[in-house]
């Protein structure tokens, strides 16, 4: 299947994504999700980015807690609602919220 | 004439947010849902429990007598009653510890003859493969 | 173009879940779907009309209004609301009250749906 | 015998939290303490008159009631309380409503302040 | 200081606790918190209980959640309201939430 | 005559709940509390920002012009303004990769004479010693 997973936490607790194995696997960083884009704990990146995924950023909530682009991870594409929008109807045709 | 597949995947411990209840009360709903659909269409709700959601599945939960308030024991035997099926994912009760003996594994009390799956997370994601739309809780 | 049945349950109001939803329905009818929102469990706070418009609090019944304008479909789940007090009286005008076999039924024909459960 | 001051925020009705707060306060009472207790954010929910007694969902209006029988102070944020659409007319008898700083005044004189944060 | 940490979560994301070095530390564990004194996860106890603290555990939280006080962690103290008023009032001067 | 301490500790992200900035609205609240209290009597609030709590003192947030919500950097402005202690956690600022150059570290263009403290947690320790009642959000 071809699933699209937002990430609204940056603590994400479940375990689910570990364990989740479509054919194709789209990551959308949303709410609290983002500082998985941008922060470098410990000098690493989000060891969520490791993950075999196409990655995706809010640029809105990006904005809103004071992140800027230029400091989103380079494997991560900023996208905005209404490519938010375009990516469920176009790339995935399911959707998890962790 | 169609049918539309809906997983509820239950990831959550119970009792911390009403989610993992209203999972089960949603899923339960499927069996009234015709009144909206043309004859013969049909939604159906199947449910999963994984991670720590397995823990919503323990027997002898008392949150009637102490908090006044319905288990989601309760609600896992009515979705047994009303022939839904359900899930448990095996490797995560071994994680925590648990085994079928301390799971409500049916609803007999009651007269259903479903009874829950015990079942590998693989056969789980086979469940979500084929379902139409997710619903992750 | 497609229908898309956004789900937003027990999220605090508080979280940006709500305006999440609030924002995609937008964007969504913005480029010509089809959007029913529905809302469960703590999300039912969404439909309570009066809500007083601070800027420290999310305030969403004025884009939700114009949002209905556009042809949103927004329902609450009548068992969740009247629990908490929620009764038809003071339910936001257009916002519909159903029990929750709506939201499977709005499943039913969707191409997408986006369920936001979680904390 | 001492003053307990409890602070509820922006806990999910749905969560146990709001259950906790009125069990231990019922508790602190019957051992002859004194019991304020502060609702902030969404816990605001709690002020609300007229929630329907669901077996599915936490209602707590009777038990509270009770407790404010037996000297239970309750009060909510009212900015928290307007900003979701409840007012004056829909609160609960007997509740009371004031701004944020009544909490730090209830815990000035308080022998003990929990706090109930979190998430 | 005296300290009485509430736990109220299974899965704590803060930090704080570890940090936390009171002269008297007690960890009263309610709501989900109470499965850290049953459950254990691949037959190991719960780290919690490694810390240098007194433990305990409500028991209505516990019964709620069909946890039987037989399966408690010997560390861990079986209480109810009542005696969570008394800890408070008694044995400790402040109370954190976590 | 007497003061009260209250020790507010912010350990979680803003956005998620309302949990961090009711911290900081709550803590404002200590500069009106006299009027329910005698004359010379006082309530305190010191704020510390620790763990990922410390998220709330980036720069920048533009919650008001996308969200229409006022954001926790000008709340945080605000707890400056009325002379209130700020403290923020060093090594929590370092382990998540950020400066005091990301961070609100006054509000000048306020007329506001504070400043925030970025401190080793130890400091925060003292700090959480020296106060009558802690408040954790």
């Amino acid at each position: 299947m071809k699933l699209a997973v937002f990430v609204s936490d940056y603590r994400n607790t479940v375990e689910t994504l570990e364990r989740l194995k479509p054919e194709k696997l789209g990551i959308i960083l949303v709410g609290n999700g983002v500082y998985h884009a941008t922060v470098k704990e410990k000098g690493n990146a989000s060891p969520l980015l490791e993950k075999s995924a196409d990655f995706y950023a809010l640029s809105e909530d990006l904005e809103t807690r004071g992140l800027s682009s230029s400091h989103v991870n380079s494997k991560v594409k900023v996208v905005n609602y209404g490519d938010v929008v375009d990516l469920l109807f176009n790339n995935y045709e399911k959707t998890a919220w962790l | 004439m169609a049918t539309t597949k809906l997983g509820f995947i239950v990831q959550r411990p119970p009792y911390k947010s009403e989610n993992p209840k209203l999972a089960l009360t949603h899923a339960i709903a499927s069996q009234s849902v015709e009144i909206y659909l043309k004859d013969g269409d049909l939604v159906t709700a199947d449910v999963a429990f994984v991670g720590d959601g397995v823990l919503n599945c323990l027997k002898n939960q008392k949150a009637m007598d102490i908090y006044a308030l319905s288990s989601t024991e309760s609600h896992l035997k009515n979705c047994l009653l009303l022939d839904l099926n359900v899930y448990v994912c095996k490797e995560d009760l071994g994680k925590l510890g648990l085994s079928e003996n301390d799971i409500v594994m049916d609803a007999e009390e009651f007269g259903a003859d479903m009874k829950v799956n015990v079942v590998p997370f693989d056969e789980i994601s086979k469940m979500m493969e084929g379902m139409n739309h997710l619903l992750f809780f | 173009m497609g229908k898309l049945t956004i789900g937003c349950f027990s999220s605090l109001v508080g979280s940006m879940n709500l305006d999440f939803a609030v924002k995609l329905s937008a964007a969504a009818l913005e480029k010509g779907h089809t959007v029913d929102l529905w809302v469960s469990g703590n999300a039912t706070m969404l439909s309570i009309k009066d809500q007083r418009a601070f800027k420290d609090y999310s305030s969403l019944e004025k884009p939700l209004k114009e949002l209905m304008g556009k042809g949103l479909t927004v329902t609450a789940c009548e068992a969740c609301a009247e629990a908490r007090g929620y009764h038809k009286d003071n339910t936001m005008e257009g916002f519909k009250r159903h029990s929750m076999d709506w939201y499977l039924a709005s499943a039913f024909d969707a191409d997408r749906v986006l369920h936001i459960g979680g904390e």
